[in-house]
């Protein structure tokens, strides 16, 4: 019983955990550069997720000041924090997609496998 | 280029220019040494009170407590090198004359030193430098061996300068050899382990240059063997100065062998690591496997250089620490049964046998050679071995270990003498025809009649015929010997006896290389073998000179280089004074001993010669290089069929390489190969898994952590 | 069985972060640990400090200004790195960066 | 005004940034000389930031005015002094090469951005050293992985595109887990500056050590990935051997040292000892580093491309420092900060002098460097102090960095680690020693001039020159820096 | 693409969106919202002019000279505000004690210079939103084509 309490408690950490996996998970298997650069956004956004819950309050209002003195309001600093990380992640995965780009013009396939095939090729023939 | 003397109307001018004033330094050398040998054989009469000499004596003593005189010694050669290096090939006797000159300060140098050395020693402390800060220190033993180093140096560049006359990129070789000299002074000079690992490791490099001077396969094969070699000796060192200075605090050479002590087993790790280190620059016997290739691919003054000095400051290294460290401080043992010399009884007995095995492959490999460099090459690893046994006898014998003392330093001064001497007689018969092979040769003591005087005395020096230096120091280190076993361990009567079957084997291998080089019947003229006075000869006869001289005086030497050394050692005054004060040489059982030897070494060269023993087919697993390589490429071979099991992606050529038993394919190689197959395996797909590695190792370092967290 | 292997190890990943996370404190109100005088400094004084009603813009652009510094300077590499990839040589305009 | 200093240099950077591209569009001589100009001003004052921080103690800078609990701090503490003269320092050098480079591959139109992109890093490096906020320093990593990223991929290759896309991806999952630690360590304190937030972990860890360990193991991935420690190094060799020559030794001799000294403040400023020694990371560190060391220096001896072969060595390099910082003693960590100026040192000697050989013959295998020290004397003898150095032959500053890691294993009861130093000293030796050789001995011309140096642009001589200098006045004389960096080291409290 | 419902209706949606981002932004410190959801929404209405009308009308309107000079004045003119602090009360990045007017809280005119930085965050977010945007695109036209420029 308190298993599943804690789990209900912790839910939307253990969503943000999963959605880090998944991220990773893509990463690790998917061969195509695009589906790699898509798994590292939703790790990005996984852990968004997470900052979101550690500051969430329980019927908690926007950090936006209220008449009443005596309302809850959620934590201000993740949001903060959040914001900032979105933009970082946001620039990365641009640059990530104009490198891709330029591949996919040099080497004609976007898929890694047949990219280090090409690479090691070239090493073998110089 | 070569630098030869430009030929005035067909033949060679008799007296080059260059050979007058080396003569002449040379003369001036030996005037030197004589009124040194006078003053303190006290003929002029001066005594004690040698103040009455006045106004020189006292400048003498001001220059000779100069305490910035070892900088100046070891800055002297870089100076001469830096100046041959503006001469270089324009000019080729201004390059020479400023080698040779410089070689000559540094010896009058080192006769001013003197007085210093043998009273109080030269102390000198540069802070700071590394970290730790230099430190030199002058005693009598470094002063004993850097004066014969320094006297041989300047034959040996007399001699080199004519010789090298046919080589190419002379000025590069007198530049490194300058270098290495000022190297090898460093490390005699040294005070404390810092600066003679320092100094060590500039050796190693700058004699590495000498080795690949040809510039061949060969040599390349060659110096790779020895610099690798030479640097694992330097790692070696390394770890053990890191021990020495985490567990003492001090580097200097002092006793420390009570805190040594406390070390447990440690002490012998660190012992062993040093023994090691210079053992391998020393060509002890399981790690000489480098010395009987280099020594013969580099020029001959080189070898002579390398056999007769530097191989030398591998065993004064031993010397060094094993009295230094693991000895206890002078002034406060009075008694061999003090339990404190345990240590160093245990280090000795096993240099002992060290030094024993060394000998007797030395001198099996020898007797099969045909290579005249090559035989004297080995023949310096047995030599070397003699050395080693006196250093385990002095080290064994604790308190009475005196008699091993003076035998390794006299055999260190005596083995440069006449070995230095038979390369550079080698060296003048190549010189002349070109030639190598003893087996070939023939006949030429006609033809050069000098070179075979010189030769027959370094081949009496070598084979310790009396009346020569090698019967002294031979005859001190069978006394050793005999003490050995008599005080210790009893099984060290076989040591003895090696000892003598290894003298007559050189004997008999010495006989063989002047029979065949200068005696055997040969169809052979040697029509362009021109007859002209140079100052290889002078070289030669200066050396052949010394040779006799310390045979005929042995205890000069004695009285005032060795007994002052041992003076400044911890040993029993008593001792040294009974035993090597009043040491009688050609006494009979001396002699007898000595004719046992040279009977038996003709013995073996008659049956040699009849039963063709010099050329025995000798199986490979006893080439030690291929028993030094064997675990290796077992290790190679295995890992290689354990990854791919039958099918091994090395293709053929590379497995060839990787399992031959060719040994000129050194284990650098077969190790190369293999990583270069792992590589060319593995990379790529290390390189695809990237994110993989990261998922995995993020697993396992956290997995780690909860169970560091539970316990 | 790659795949297989692969999935058992990410299974492995998240029993464990799982496990670690009903660890972890959870209570999504003032006593939470993250909770602390900070924010309640924040949302005392934000106004008095900033004149911002908006705790967040107070804490983004006055607070952590730096950060956000930080921030546009980043938009601001990602444009030139992007440029510095993309931007072919032969186009006349804006070459100058 | 000092206490300003370090805001102002790094706004003299960001604003040489800005303002080159409005110069760039005159002569391209201006630029150079206006950053060279900045540059210096900004050596200068770190040399200001340290004498006046080694006698008054750490500089404290909160932005706005605002208490270090609520704002953004600066801590300014001696070693991010020393770093942060070194990097700018060893920048100014390889900035001197740069000019002279006309840098292989990289077109004339992209020099303005190489070199905004260069001072963007040095703004953010010297951010990223100077700052005393976790979340801050996320966010200069981020722009310190965007611009590396691009000034590899900046020289338009077919290879650089591939390896820096690998680089940016491993940067991006190493910055994700290091925010993610950072989250997990806000929860549980609720503080992101560094001082406060050690604080209260000493007092709450055992409630919460699985947050601790989780955070500990992603925040070391994540900067191990960066840092190109052992099993994380995979981006690394690409991206060297691709990259531009001054880009590589920015990268090998700069980049990867200033995430090592993130990892330091991360490990001895936040979570302090009594943390690390429950969870052994000391342990967990010294395995790291020992296979790096081992491997790194394996892979090396394969490989025939030499800039590979120099990122492989600079992989096993990193395990040295490693090693030092895992020995948690204030000795270990004086011999880490010690390696990382001498190999920043030694490695960037060693990549400009091979910039040079490539740009002048045009070759980048190993075996072809026969006979070459005829043809460039000056070059390939700095290449080869610096190779001894990273052999550790004395006289090298390499030597010093062995000798000081060597005390500090045997000073944390580990002696056995000294076998270890051995033998990757050995394995470096099978891997330089034959280039060297080869360069000097092997298959010399027939006739060459002794004294004739080589025909190249003058700034670029000039600053392998100052390398060597630098290298061998570090090896003779080493506490010219090593007394400050022992004072730097005890300042972290350890034993 | 060609459709004149299309490009009217996007006629006469752009300035609303652009108004609205513009609000926001100058609100940021009243209500929810600021620089970085303004920026990105004025970014937007231009990213659909370029999908509407074309890379190249667009880039008349909105060139790179003139992104590149909003991007390198945004940082320029946050970084002026922060001096400001540094020169005034000497440290940098100061609000109040550098003398920006408080104002009344909750009115539009408040808050010192975070109505400034959210000003500049948000030219900076817009201008770097469509370089990006069209970098990506003349990037894949070069990719798809290479040759057409």
């Amino acid at each position: 019983m308190q298993i599943i309490q804690a789990f209900v408690d912790h839910i939307n950490f253990i969503g943000a955990v999963a959605l880090f996996l998944i991220g990773l998970h893509t990463v690790v298997t998917k061969k195509n550069l695009i589906k790699r650069i898509m798994g590292l956004n939703i790790m990005g956004t996984s852990i968004f997720l997470f900052l979101v819950a550690i500051g969430n309050v329980t019927g908690g209002v926007p950090p936006i000041l209220q008449q009443d003195p005596n309302v809850n309001y959620i934590n201000p600093i993740p949001s903060v924090l959040i914001l900032t990380g979105i933009v970082v992640v946001v620039s990365m995965t641009v640059y990530s997609l104009s490198l891709t780009i330029k591949i996919y013009e040099m080497y004609g396939t976007i898929n890694q496998d047949e990219l280090t095939y090409l690479i090691r090729e070239e090493e073998i023939h110089d | 280029m070569t630098c030869d003397i430009p030929e005035i109307d067909g033949k060679k001018k008799f007296f080059s220019y260059l050979t007058v004033q080396s003569t002449i330094l040379i003369i001036i050398m030996l005037l030197m040494v004589l009124a040194f040998v006078l003053i303190k054989e006290n003929v002029f009469g001066l005594g004690e009170n040698a103040e009455n000499l006045g106004v020189i004596y006292k400048a003498f003593m001001a220059v000779s407590r100069y305490e910035f005189l070892p900088l100046i010694l070891i800055g002297i050669p870089i100076l001469g090198s830096m100046i041959q290096l503006l001469y270089g090939e324009r000019s080729c006797f201004r390059r020479d004359r400023s080698v040779i000159f410089m070689t000559f300060l540094t010896i009058v140098l080192i006769f001013m030193m003197y007085p210093a050395a043998s009273t109080t020693g030269l102390k000198l402390k540069i802070p700071e430098v590394l970290g730790l800060g230099l430190s030199f220190h002058i005693d009598m033993l470094g002063y004993t061996v850097l004066l014969f180093s320094s006297i041989i140096w300047f034959l040996v560049m007399v001699y080199a300068h004519e010789y090298m006359k046919k080589e190419r990129h002379c000025t590069r070789f007198f530049f490194f050899i300058a270098l290495t000299y000022s190297a090898v002074l460093g490390t005699i000079m040294s005070g404390d382990l810092l600066t003679m690992f320092l100094f060590f490791e500039i050796m190693t490099f700058t004699s590495y240059m000498l080795v690949v001077h040809g510039q061949k396969e060969d040599s390349y094969r060659a110096g790779q063997n020895y610099i690798v070699m030479g640097l694992i000796g330097g790692f070696l060192i390394l770890a053990a100065l890191l021990l020495i200075y985490f567990n003492i605090g001090d580097l200097s050479f002092v006793s420390a062998i009570t805190r040594l002590g406390a070390l447990g087993n440690l002490r012998y790790w660190i012992i062993g690591l040093l023994v090691l280190g210079f053992g391998i620059k020393a060509g002890m016997a399981p790690v000489h496997v480098w010395l009987p290739r280099a020594h013969p691919v580099a020029p001959t003054p080189a070898s002579a250089l390398l056999s007769g000095v530097m191989i030398k400051v591998g065993a004064f290294g031993i010397l060094r620490v094993a009295t230094s460290y693991y000895f206890p401080p002078k002034n406060q043992v009075t008694d061999y049964l003090d339990p404190i010399w345990k240590t160093s009884e245990n280090i000795g007995a096993a240099i002992i046998w060290f030094g024993i095995i060394t000998m007797a492959i030395g001198v099996f490999y020898a007797l099969q050679q045909s290579n005249m460099k090559k035989m004297l090459a080995y023949h310096s690893v047995s030599q070397m071995g003699y050395i080693i046994v006196g250093i385990g006898i002095a080290v064994y014998l604790g308190y009475r270990g005196a008699m091993g003392y003076t035998g390794a330093i006299y055999h260190i001064i005596n083995h440069g003498l006449f070995k230095s001497l038979l390369f550079m007689v080698v060296g003048v018969v190549y010189y002349h025809t070109h030639e190598y092979d003893m087996y070939k040769l023939g006949g030429l003591w006609k033809k050069l009649p000098l070179t075979a005087t010189v030769c027959l005395i370094a081949c009496f020096g070598i084979s310790g015929i009396p009346l020569f230096n090698g019967f002294i120091s031979k005859s001190i280190l069978h006394h050793g010997l005999i003490e050995a076993f008599e005080y210790g361990d009893p099984s060290f009567k076989f040591a003895e006896i090696m000892f003598m079957i290894v003298s007559a084997g050189t004997v008999c291998s010495f006989i063989k290389l002047f029979y065949y080089v200068f005696i055997q019947k040969t169809d052979n003229t040697y029509p362009d073998l021109k007859r002209s006075y140079t100052s290889l000869d002078s070289a030669l006869a200066t050396i052949g000179l010394f040779i006799v001289l310390i045979g005929l005086f042995p205890r000069f030497l004695l009285e005032h280089f060795i007994i002052p050394a041992m003076n400044q050692t911890t040993y029993d005054p008593e001792f040294i004074d009974h035993y090597i004060g009043h040491m009688k040489f050609f006494t009979g059982e001396d002699l007898l001993s000595m004719l046992y030897v040279l009977i038996g070494g003709a013995l073996i060269f008659v049956l040699g010669t009849k039963f063709n023993w010099f050329h025995l087919k000798i199986p490979k697993w006893l080439s030690l290089e291929y028993l030094f390589f064997l675990p290796g490429y077992l290790l190679m071979r295995n890992t290689c069929k354990i990854l791919y099991g039958d099918r091994c992606p090395i293709d053929d050529i590379e497995m060839n390489t990787v399992t031959s038993r060719d040994e000129n394919i050194g284990f650098i190689e077969r190790f190369v190969v293999t990583l270069n197959v792992l590589n060319r395996r593995y990379e790529r797909s290390i390189i695809q898994a990237d994110a993989l590695i990261y998922t995995v190792s993020m697993l396992i370092i956290l997995v780690f952590m909860f169970i560091f967290n539970v316990f | 069985m790659k795949k297989h292997l692969l999935s058992l190890l990410f299974l492995i990943f998240f029993g464990i972060l799982v496990y670690s996370i009903m660890e972890m404190p959870t209570m999504q109100n003032q006593e939470a640990p993250s909770y602390n005088e900070v924010t309640e400094y924040y949302i005392k004084n934000a106004v008095n400090d900033t004149g911002s009603v908006n705790f967040i813009s107070a804490i983004l652009a006055d607070y952590r200004g730096f950060d956000t510094l930080g921030e546009t300077i980043v938009l601001f590499t990602s444009v030139i790195a992007v440029a510095s990839v993309l931007r072919t040589v032969k186009k006349k305009e804006g070459e100058d960066y | 005004m000092i206490n300003q200093l370090p805001i102002i240099n790094m706004l003299i950077f960001l604003a040489t940034a800005l303002i080159i591209p409005l110069l760039s569009k005159r002569t391209f001589k201006i630029t150079l000389i206006f950053g060279f100009i900045m540059l210096l001003c900004v050596v200068t004052s770190s040399f200001f930031l340290i004498f006046h921080i080694a006698e008054h103690g750490a500089i404290l800078y909160q932005f706005g005015g605002h208490d270090s609990k609520i704002g953004i701090e600066f801590k300014v503490d001696l070693m991010a002094a020393i770093i942060g003269l070194f990097v700018v320092g060893l920048t100014t050098i390889i900035y001197i090469y740069s000019c002279g480079d006309e840098t292989e591959g990289v077109e004339q139109k992209e020099y303005g951005r190489y070199y905004i992109l260069l001072f963007i890093i040095l703004f953010a490096i010297l951010g990223i050293i100077y700052t005393n906020d976790l979340f801050n320093a996320y966010v200069f990593m981020e722009i310190i992985s965007i611009t590396t990223c691009s000034i590899i991929s900046i020289k338009r290759k077919k290879e650089t595109y591939a390896a820096s896309f690998r680089y940016v991806m491993l940067n991006e999952i190493g910055s994700l887990s290091y925010l993610f630690g950072v989250a997990l360590i806000y929860m549980v304190t609720g503080y992101t500056n560094i001082d406060w937030v050690s604080q209260s972990i000493q007092s709450i860890w055992q409630l919460y050590s699985i947050n601790i360990i989780i955070a500990l193991g992603f925040m070391i991935v994540g900067i191990g990935i960066k840092a190109a420690i052992f099993p994380f190094h995979i981006w690394l060799p690409d991206a060297h051997a691709s990259a531009p020559s001054s880009s590589s030794a920015i990268l090998s001799s700069i980049i990867v040292k200033v995430y090592i000294v993130v990892l330091i403040k991360l490990l001895f400023k936040v979570f302090k000892l009594d943390i690390l020694n429950h969870f052994h990371v000391s342990t967990i560190l010294v395995i790291v580093a020992a296979t790096g060391m081992i491997m790194g220096s394996i892979f090396a001896i394969a490989q025939k491309d030499i800039k590979r072969m120099l990122g492989y060595s600079s992989i096993s390099q990193i395990g040295y420092i490693v090693m030092g910082i895992a020995m948690f003693s204030s000795l270990g960590l004086a011999s880490a900060m010690f390696h990382i100026i001498s190999h920043g040192l030694m490695k960037a000697a060693l990549f400009l002098s091979v910039g040079i050989v490539i740009y002048k013959k045009k070759i980048k295998k190993k075996n072809d460097f026969e006979g070459l020290a005829y043809e460039m004397p000056i070059t390939m003898s700095v290449f080869t102090i610096a190779a001894l150095g990273m052999i550790g032959i004395p006289l090298t500053s390499g030597f010093i960095s062995k000798l000081t890691l060597g005390m500090a294993s045997l000073d944390h009861r580990q002696g056995y680690l000294i076998i270890i130093v051995v033998l990757s000293g050995l394995l470096n030796v099978i891997y330089y020693l034959p280039i060297i050789i080869s360069s000097f001995l092997k298959s010399e011309p027939n006739t060459y001039h002794p004294f004739k140096i080589e025909k190249v642009p003058w700034p670029m001589l000039t600053s392998v020159i100052l390398l060597g200098i630098g290298i061998l006045t570090f090896g003779i004389f080493p506490n010219l820096i090593m007394n400050m960096i022992t004072q730097a080291a005890e300042l972290f409290g350890l034993i | 693409m060609d459709d004149r419902i299309v490009k009217s209706i996007t006629r006469l949606v752009i300035p609303f969106i652009q108004l609205y981002g513009i609000f926001i932004i100058l609100h940021g410190h009243i209500t929810p919202g600021g620089g970085f959801s303004g920026g990105t929404l004025i970014g937007t209405s231009l990213i659909l002019y370029t999908l509407v009308f074309g890379l190249l009308p667009s880039k008349k309107k909105f060139s790179h000279r003139m992104s590149q000079i909003a991007e390198s004045g945004g940082i320029v003119i946050y970084v002026g505000i922060g001096l400001i602090g540094l020169f005034l009360s000497g440290q940098f990045l100061t609000n109040l004690d550098a003398g920006f007017p408080i104002g009344e809280p909750g009115e539009l005119f408040s808050a010192g210079m975070i109505p400034l930085l959210m000003i500049t965050i948000g030219i900076k977010v817009a201008s770097t939103m469509v370089s990006l945007f069209h970098l990506l695109i003349e990037g894949d036209l070069d990719a798809d084509h290479p040759g057409i420029r």
